[in-house]
């Protein structure tokens, strides 16, 4: 796989080579063949998912804003593989990634993104609200860090029920200089929860460079204020990310978490609807695309003899194929009943 | 049967739910072996462990933002905020995201928490200890929210509110807990008494009183007081705030014709101006005179004795406001 | 004198404040290069330098508190919270903190500060980016609440507010910011519009709507729309919903007979409730009708548009308000 | 002076002793006499003080609550001999010390203690609220951590008016769990800010052991968060705190804060007015007791020859006396005129 040799990312100004100082087993080339391709086929789908969601909102059909996923995609499908499918995850306002990677429809989600009334929430939540309780899927927020506080609480309830599973709360690089992101972590810490953090430092919170809103080299040396076990990995790196969390994932599930996680990406895309990306140059795109996550593991697999590039096509043809599917379903979905506008409120 | 305080009462509930149903566990700061800043848990670490009855540090928005996340993954927390006015360091846990989280995932999950809290004045706590905020969380679509005036209620009403299926803001008045004066014949237990219902008190012809929590006390005092001078208040304790059982509130005001509110928080943005605007809308030709607030005034609540009385609905202006509606001064 | 959008009229104001005062700054999340997320800010920051222009971490309740702190020592900051759902991220230092700094020194301190902030729904937003807290921020003492409905007033109070000594909510409503429909002609420099001054926006005298914020505007179309039918209706604008400027509306209603307040904050709770009580206190007798609220209704914002558009009052809603006082339907 | 030498106190497991790797200068041996005596009255002010508050709770004059400093008396009077006169302080619940180190009138604190209308607060406030905009004190405070937003506004306020003031935000070891302590050391990191965070850890908040509340060591280890200088300390030495917030007061002025210092005390007496202490041993707070600051400090200043046996029972003595003063203008005073009940919510 392409290495990130010279990189200098906004935030760290070593390579990302460098990061390689915390050894995890490789757990990933044990893993069989069908799930190295469904993790390729996953991150096209994020992609490709993405991508449509752009023509929607060429189209005007996204109302409010969203936040795309792109460029970021090794981290969801590689931390979602790495964990099972009954783990709860708690996602942020960029989440549509997590969904996909945990295995979301990707026909209920398209549809709750154009205000559906058979979207996942009924078209009551939109893009930064999609849940899904059937996937363990603890949602969007649109509050950045909102979901830090629900996540330990998840963590707990597997504490409380004595069961063994591991909860991961994705959180943004800039979430982290939010109050509830230290109680949280704190509060998981004293508890000795099954919690990741998983923070993608995708280098902004919104047009800020995180070397602006911290003053720290790394994020996860805020694991010192906890006594937790934290590492920073190549976010763009999807067998890094894939056997750090399953590394930590085992951690967490004999009682030594939390732990935190960061792991260096970026966003390929603006901030959100609207963003005239004034706070970075083309240039810097560049380079980080040079780097993309999808482009690497694809060339990785193939390099290593696993996949064909034939095979890369078809699971690349397969993904496009996917979100047609679920766009045209959505288009041809009805808009909500106005008699839902008040339901849903409060529970029987 | 045995007479308990209202603490009491309210400990027998947590105690009650917390044998009945395992998922429940307790959640908050000091609540474990010294048993909460007003000893209201008191017993319940030694009878319950460690486990069910956590201790956190001072993270009120950890611990509203993980009671959500616990019940929305199976577990029914209570948790205890110790004054009602800390609740602001976790407002967006609660509003945001415990109040809302069933709407906005379409109404696929619930979310099944109880914050219990100290609320109100008359204790000499201070402007940040004392506040009644009862108007800021039923404002909140998602949110119910309960103000007991007594022992039985206070433990019938916490165990409704525990069997709920949504975020309940429990507001226990700290100047009831250990008074003696309102403790009660409480039965042993478990029994219920449903959110969204209101109980007349105090039945009576000539006005319709309604208030909630202590002020219920207090105006059952001033309409006893007033009683000898021949009127006669009924007075109707709204123990929900929301859902509000606005049919009872009109049943009285049809009957009485007359309406006085009475709450303890600031008048300005209070509560019960909900109450008398939809009386108003429902009712305004069944009333005849305007309807009167008695409420707190428009500031803090100061800590020095003789302010905070004043800052404070008490029985002589509750009697003034009763006959000022009656147009009797 | 230029024609103005609602936001750059603020930005207006906020120009000229901090050309005439050194000690104001801006302080807030991407309000810098980026130009706050409305692009509200755009320039100021090339303008002011980083100094006075300051971004911030994502971080309201350090934001909020550092604002109250550098009033209470003699700045006057101007903080952007982005959307006005996000305050309850810092609600403590702004309900505990900013609001009673003053109350609880008594009176030695002021706290000369203003948190602007984005309010309301009807641009998709959804439940975490579209409420309306107005009845909330009221309900507190210490703070003043600002509801502009119009370029020309948003300019005027943002001075006012700023000049003020005490902490100002200033809530702009996202929808007004850059709709050129509702631009208007601006004066050039200071100018101010005293904060708890009401302003009758349209004369009638068959009824009196009562509104703050972009509800003004949808009332005054209501209000056209039904002068066709012979329907004459006056539109009182709030502007600063604390201190409320009760005289102004209670001379309309005492004119009119009449009342209908629209807000687009959820009904249940709100501010309008408020208004609704003291014209009842006030003047029961002055009424010919009871008065009625037009208001969103009782479920978090949701982001469907056609949900949306149901849940905040649209113009229909109010005309069918006005005809119902009216006893016309 | 008396060394901690064989304290294994609550929170940490080596002697207090092992707190010198932190090496600043000795100011302290070159103050003047009157400087040095001046110290001690204070000491001596604040413990009588609050004995005599003791006296006004058993009176049953002590209305709600309050939390006395009995025990922790080096670190207020170090600290703000450290500072400058018209260099703000932010106090906490626990404030009376603050207050009458930074030479508020101890008149006007104790007729705001028992309600009267000439008090600092004219009543409003109360033991948790006093405040001196005269002597530069921002005030106590009711909410754990509530003032720390604040202590970052006003080193704001310093930055911006181009002055070389420093602010000390005096914060408890349990407030450090607060999210706000997050975000203001990160804002306060961020712009270089003039603050010193001076935490008192006087091993509990309320009935919770520091150490069941977070997992580290150290709370001086959060410094790593967000890259500022930090260090622990013995507080109930008040030559070391002292030394250690002239030193850092230094920093900041040069604009090298902010900075977080952790400092080792006790709590002799109960959390507040109803603390029937269950979670701890009598033993303990004994244990403490035989490294009373005010002991130590009196036995180091006879036995360096500064001031003899005698001059400190003076100083004691004229402690008192000031002390009974205050008490008997605080019982003598009126009670507040309840015109004054709506004044002052809004400035003109
Ligand atoms: C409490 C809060 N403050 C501000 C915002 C506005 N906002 C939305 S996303 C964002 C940036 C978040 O940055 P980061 O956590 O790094 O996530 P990223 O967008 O980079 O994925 C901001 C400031 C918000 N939604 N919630
Ligand atoms: C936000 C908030 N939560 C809880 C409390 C109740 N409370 C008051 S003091 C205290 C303990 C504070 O401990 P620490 O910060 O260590 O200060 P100490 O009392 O030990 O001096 C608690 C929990 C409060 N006042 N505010
Ligand atoms: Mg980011
Ligand atoms: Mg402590």
């Amino acid at each position: 796989m392409k290495e990130c040799t010279v990189r200098e990312c906004t935030i760290i100004k070593e390579k990302l080579t460098d990061l390689k100082e915390y050894k995890v087993a490789d757990r990933f080339k044990d893993l069989k063949k069908e799930q190295k391709v469904e993790m390729l086929k996953r991150m096209f789908q994020i992609r490709y998912f993405e991508m449509e969601v752009e023509q929607f909102i060429l189209k005007g059909q996204i109302y409010g804003t969203c936040h795309l996923y792109i460029g970021e995609e090794a981290n969801a499908v590689g931390a979602m593989n790495a964990i099972r499918k009954n783990d709860w995850i708690v996602s942020h306002h960029r989440g549509h990634g997590h969904c996909i990677a945990k295995e979301a429809d990707l026909k209920l989600m398209m549809a709750e993104l154009i205000g559906k009334g058979n979207g996942y929430c009924k078209g009551k939540g939109g893009s930064m609200h999609i849940a899904d309780m059937d996937t363990y899927n603890l949602g969007a927020n649109g509050i950045v860090g909102g979901g830090m506080g629900v996540a330990v609480g998840a963590s707990l309830t597997n504490k409380l029920k004595k069961n063994d599973g591991v909860v991961i709360g994705f959180i943004g690089d800039a979430s982290t200089n939010n109050g509830i992101f230290h109680e949280s972590l704190n509060l998981a810490s004293v508890w000795d929860l099954p919690l990741i953090f998983y923070c993608e430092n995708n280098q902004y919170g919104m047009s800020t460079p995180i070397i602006k809103s911290t003053r720290i080299k790394r994020i996860s040396d805020r694991k010192a204020s906890y006594n937790v076990k934290g590492v920073t990995i190549d976010g763009n790196n999807i067998v890094d990310v894939f056997n750090t969390v399953s590394h930590f994932a085992e951690v967490c599930r004999k009682g030594e978490g939390p732990v935190l996680i960061e792991a260096l990406t970026y966003r390929q895309r603006g901030h959100s609807k609207h963003d005239s990306q004034v706070y970075r140059t083309k240039d810097e795109v560049e380079q980080w695309k040079e780097y993309d996550p999808i482009v690497r593991y694809r060339e990785f697999l193939i390099e290593s003899g696993i996949i064909s590039e034939d095979e890369a096509k078809k699971i690349e043809e397969k993904a496009i194929e996917d979100i047609k599917a679920a766009a045209a379903f959505a288009e041809a979905s009805p808009y909500p009943d106005l008699s839902e506008l008040e339901t849903d409120v409060y529970a029987d | 049967m045995s007479e308990l305080t209202y603490l009491e009462a309210i400990r027998d509930g947590i105690r009650e739910v917390m044998k009945e149903d395992e998922r429940v566990f307790l959640i908050g700061e000091d609540i474990g072996l010294y048993g909460g800043s007003f000893g209201l848990t008191n017993g319940l670490f030694a009878e319950f462990g460690a486990e069910r009855v956590r201790d956190t540090p001072i993270s009120e928005a950890a611990i509203i933002g993980a009671s959500a996340g616990a019940a929305v993954t199976g577990m029914r927390p209570i948790l205890e905020i110790m004054f009602s006015d800390f609740t602001a360091c976790g407002m967006d846990q609660l509003l945001n995201q415990a109040a809302k989280i069933r709407y906005m995932f379409g109404g696929k999950a619930k979310v099944p928490m109880v914050l219990r809290t100290a609320s109100g004045g008359g204790a000499g706590f201070g402007p940040h200890h004392s506040q009644s905020w009862e108007a800021i969380f039923a404002h909140i679509p998602g949110l119910k929210v309960v103000m007991p005036s007594c022992p039985y209620d206070a433990k019938g009403l916490l165990i409704s509110a525990v069997r709920d299926n949504n975020p309940v803001i429990f507001l226990e008045h700290k100047v009831l807990y250990k008074n003696k004066k309102y403790a009660q014949e409480v039965p042993e237990g478990i029994y219920t008494i449903p959110l969204g219902k209101a109980e007349v008190k105090r039945q009576g012809k000539d006005l319709s009183i309604v208030a909630s929590s202590y002020m219920v006390q207090k105006s059952l005092e001033a309409a006893e007081e007033l009683s000898k001078q021949g009127i006669d208040c009924e007075v109707v304790d709204l123990r929900t705030i929301r859902p509000l059982d606005i049919d009872t509130v009109m049943a009285s005001v049809e009957k009485t014709g007359k309406l006085l509110c009475v709450e303890e928080a600031c008048s300005f943005g209070s509560f019960m101006g909900e109450v008398i605007t939809q009386v108003i809308e429902k009712g305004f030709d069944y009333l005849d005179a305007p309807p009167i607030r008695i409420a707190g005034k428009n500031c803090p609540v100061p800590y020095s004795y003789i302010l905070e009385q004043e800052m404070i609905p008490n029985v002589d202006r509750i009697k003034d406001g009763i006959l000022k509606v009656l147009g009797k001064n």
